[in-house]
């Protein structure tokens, strides 16, 4: 079954496309196949099975980086680098996906396509951190020289953003789900209900969520595996010229 | 006495995906002087400057053993002296104020006629108080002798020792080699077949270098 | 060596873990006693719900906005704010002002408006809003 | 200790015979500071804008003059001689120590500047602004003498480190902001104790880490 992971993700794509898009949304959901109604989203609802796995990849994409980076520092084997560098070129490429796909429903629901909301603000830091390793990347030329400084940068930049963490519901109050607000009957500080944690999703939703979750998963390993290892060839490539 | 050793297993340096050397292995002990040539970018001094501890080893190791204990790679800069055509000292102040600083970044006790002593020895007494920027080429390379001396260091590296150097100078240089230490090691990185007097073993980069990497 | 590296992790994580503890043991300072909020006269995070039956006004020329909010024991607070009205005010849960207390009228330099996040039906009645 | 000490003291003799850093870094003040002035007009900005504004300021003079301390070792190829004499811990102190002593100049001037010039950046709490003074050019050296050894051996580096730096940097800032809007508003200290928490994890990870990571950048 040589080629089963492909077929697998092809078979889950289009089931996530058929499941994400197809489904009717009604008042009061009756069969399997509506989705219930959410004032104030409406059709605007199904970015979920869209947005959240890009920005979950996004973060996946950085941590792989990093370890991959690490991994260099310890063993000094250039693979490690190239595997941490087509992480973080895809990790960016969800990044902008993400920030997109999240302002164009930001505009249709909140108003403005950005509003620096806790989430939306770690988003852009996370922006410019990949654009800093790639532009710290770009001024380096010797190869050992970059693949070590750029592990590094990555190191130094990701103990940064637990600060952000803590900062930023200090600063702004937060629109997304799963942010903290106020609860408008008791008045308490808490925690909003966060669909991705609590589950508070309809349940064919969550199931057409899970698989988008695992498609778009299996999707970036696919593009990862491929990218390093074009990198790979090159660089074989290039060495018996 | 102290006993060095300095072992070196395997030792391979990439640049940029070119191969400098691979498999490079030798061991000296107290007492030996070793030279080693090679053409030019065959990475004598590339080799120097690992050997100093300034410059990471793409792979293989080397160690320097002191009196049975390894030297852990943070304090190789203690027991080595380096004089590479690389190295450039502050050429804002003179050459005493290099020395003097040099002397108290490493933590050793100097007093100024100890510093005296030192600029006597290599030549440069008399201008000791001119920016070093006002020095011509063989002073500038008498200088990096001065520093590279100045904590009495177990194992002396030149890479090309005599360049720029005029008569009095080599014959400075051929001194220092003759009576440096009896505990100590020197290895000397150099073309020119006059220098070879002053090792009694050769090594050729030029053999390492064309090894295939599998 | 690795000593060293063992040593620096853990401080580093002693430090991190402070951090998630002191984020934990703090509040997020959104008053929602208005009562404080009127006598403080200091710049704050207020919260709190839009009183319905006193409506709104708007003047476009003059971007002000003027509407009531109420808190949970139904002290009311008059708030202006320089600048429109958000998009999806009526349907807001919640409103969060920042601003000053002041002669009488709390100023507000911002006003967020939180919506229903769940994604679940609305057959539950949600109260309140 | 006594090593640190002499590099910081190579650093500052340096710098006192060749001004590498301290005349770019005072020109840049008056320039941005003025800029600010003549923006502003006769106009009065809020209050807390201020806060924002100075703290602006030392993010960018840090990043006009910070990098100096390694950039000038490279550019000039004394990085070499500076590696055979001392071990790349005392090194990498030995700059923080110079970076912290030139970024409290630097922001003293700042803080002089701007209460001379803007009547409305009045600190009523001085207790707590000294405090994230203190801490925040504590962070700042720290976070810009780890990226600066980065940048200096990159080819491009003048550009680069504000690009590096500034997500590093941001979290800290944006702490210091909230904090000295506070002490504008001559609020208690422990009102903003959380925030004070926060630079002090900041400070403590910052420096452990850029020791950990220093000898692997240092050396080529």
């Amino acid at each position: 079954m040589k080629n089963f992971w492909k077929y697998f993700l092809f078979l889950l794509v289009i089931l996530v496309l058929l499941g994400g898009l197809i489904p009717p949304i009604v008042e009061n959901p009756k069969s399997f196949f509506e989705f219930p109604l959410i004032r104030g989203l409406e059709d605007k609802a199904r970015i979920i099975f869209f947005h959240v796995p890009t920005a979950w990849l996004t973060v996946l994409a950085y941590l792989i980086a990093m370890y991959y980076g690490i991994r260099y520092l310890k063993n000094k084997n250039i693979y490690d680098d190239m595997k941490s560098v087509s992480a973080a070129a895809l990790g960016f490429l969800f990044c902008i996906l993400a920030t997109l796909t999240g302002s164009v429903w930001a505009k249709f629901t909140w108003g403005s396509f950005w509003h620096w909301d806790p989430r939306e603000t770690s988003i852009f830091i996370l922006l410019l951190i990949y654009g800093a390793y790639f532009a710290l990347r770009s001024a380096l030329e010797v190869e050992e020289k970059r693949a070590r400084l750029s592990a590094i940068y990555s190191i130094i930049a990701f103990l940064t953003t637990p600060f952000f963490i803590f900062i930023m519901p200090r600063l702004m109050i937060g629109l997304h789900p799963g942010s903290l607000e106020i609860d408008p009957v008791t008045g308490q500080v808490k925690a909003s209900a966060n669909p991705v944690i609590k589950f508070e999703m309809a349940a064919n939703m969550r199931v057409v969520f899970f698989i988008s979750l695992i498609a778009f998963t299996i999707l970036f390993f696919w593009l990862w595996n491929l990218s390093h290892r074009i990198l790979k060839l090159e660089y074989e490539n290039q060495k018996e010229i | 006495m102290n006993k060095i050793d300095l072992i070196v297993t395997n030792l391979k340096k990439t640049f940029n995906r070119r191969l400098v050397f691979d498999g490079l292995n030798f061991e000296i002990k107290s007492g030996e002087k070793l030279i080693i040539t090679g053409k030019n970018g065959s990475g004598k001094s590339t080799l120097m400057k690992i050997l100093a501890g300034v410059l990471t080893e793409s792979a293989g190791f080397f160690q320097y053993i002191l009196n049975d204990k390894k030297v852990d790679r943070e304090n190789i800069y203690q027991i080595v002296g380096l004089v590479s055509p690389y190295l450039v000292l502050y050429d804002e102040f003179t050459a005493f104020e290099n020395l003097k600083l040099f002397a108290r970044i490493r933590n050793i006790k100097m007093s100024d006629e100890e510093i005296n002593q030192i600029l006597k020895k290599v030549g440069l007494f008399d201008r000791r108080n001119d920016l070093v920027r006002t020095y011509s080429s063989g002073m500038k390379q008498r200088i990096k002798y001065a520093s590279a001396i100045l904590h009495n260091p177990l194992v002396l590296l030149l890479d090309e020792p005599t360049s720029n150097l005029d008569l009095d100078g080599k014959n400075f240089v051929d001194e220092l080699v003759e009576d440096f230490r009896s505990d100590g090691i020197v290895l000397v990185a150099t073309n020119e077949s006059q220098d070879f007097k002053y090792g009694q073993n050769i090594i050729n980069l030029d053999n390492f270098h064309n090894i295939q990497v599998k | 060596m690795k000593a060293r590296y063992f040593i620096g992790g853990i401080i580093i994580v002693l430090f991190l873990g402070l951090l998630f503890y002191n984020f934990t043991r703090t509040n997020i300072e959104y008053e929602s006693d208005f009562s404080k909020v009127m006598q403080s006269g200091k710049v704050c995070k207020a919260t709190g719900v839009w009183v319905k039956e006193k409506s709104f006004e708007e003047d476009i020329k003059n971007r002000t906005f003027v509407f009531y909010l109420r808190d949970a024991k139904n002290n009311q607070m008059k708030v202006i704010y320089r600048g429109t009205k958000p998009n999806n005010f009526e349907i807001a849960t919640n409103v969060v002002v920042t601003g000053k207390f002041e002669d009488g009228v709390f100023h507000a330099t911002d006003v967020l408006t939180k919506c229903p996040s769940k994604y679940e039906g609305q057959n539950i009645n949600t109260s309140g809003s | 200790m006594k090593k640190i000490y002499y590099i910081f003291y190579k650093d500052f003799s340096s710098e006192l015979r060749m001004r590498f850093a301290i005349n770019a870094l005072i020109m840049f003040v008056i320039v941005a500071v003025s800029t600010i002035l003549f923006s502003l007009g006769s106009e009065n900005a809020p209050q807390n804008v201020y806060a924002g504004m100075f703290w602006v300021v030392v993010f960018f003079s840090a990043m006009s003059g910070l990098s100096r301390t390694f950039v000038s070792e490279e550019e000039r190829g004394t990085s070499l001689i500076l590696s055979l004499i001392a071990n790349p811990i005392s090194i990498f102190l030995g700059k923080f120590l110079f970076n912290l002593v030139l970024i409290f100049f630097i922001n003293s001037i700042i803080t002089m500047l701007y209460m001379f010039l803007f009547q409305e950046f009045l600190i009523k709490n001085w207790m707590s602004f000294l405090l994230a003074f203190l801490l925040g050019n504590f962070g700042i050296a720290a976070s810009s003498t780890i990226i600066a050894a980065i940048i200096s051996k990159a080819n491009v580096k003048g550009t680069l480190y504000p690009v590096l730096a500034f997500p590093v940097l941001l979290p800290l800032i944006l702490m210091l902001i909230e904090i000295t809007k506070s002490a504008m508003e001559g609020n208690p200290i422990n009102d903003v104790e959380a925030e004070f928490l926060v630079l002090v994890s900041y400070d403590v990870i910052m420096i452990t880490a850029s020791i950990l990571v220093f000898d692997i950048i240092w050396r080529d």
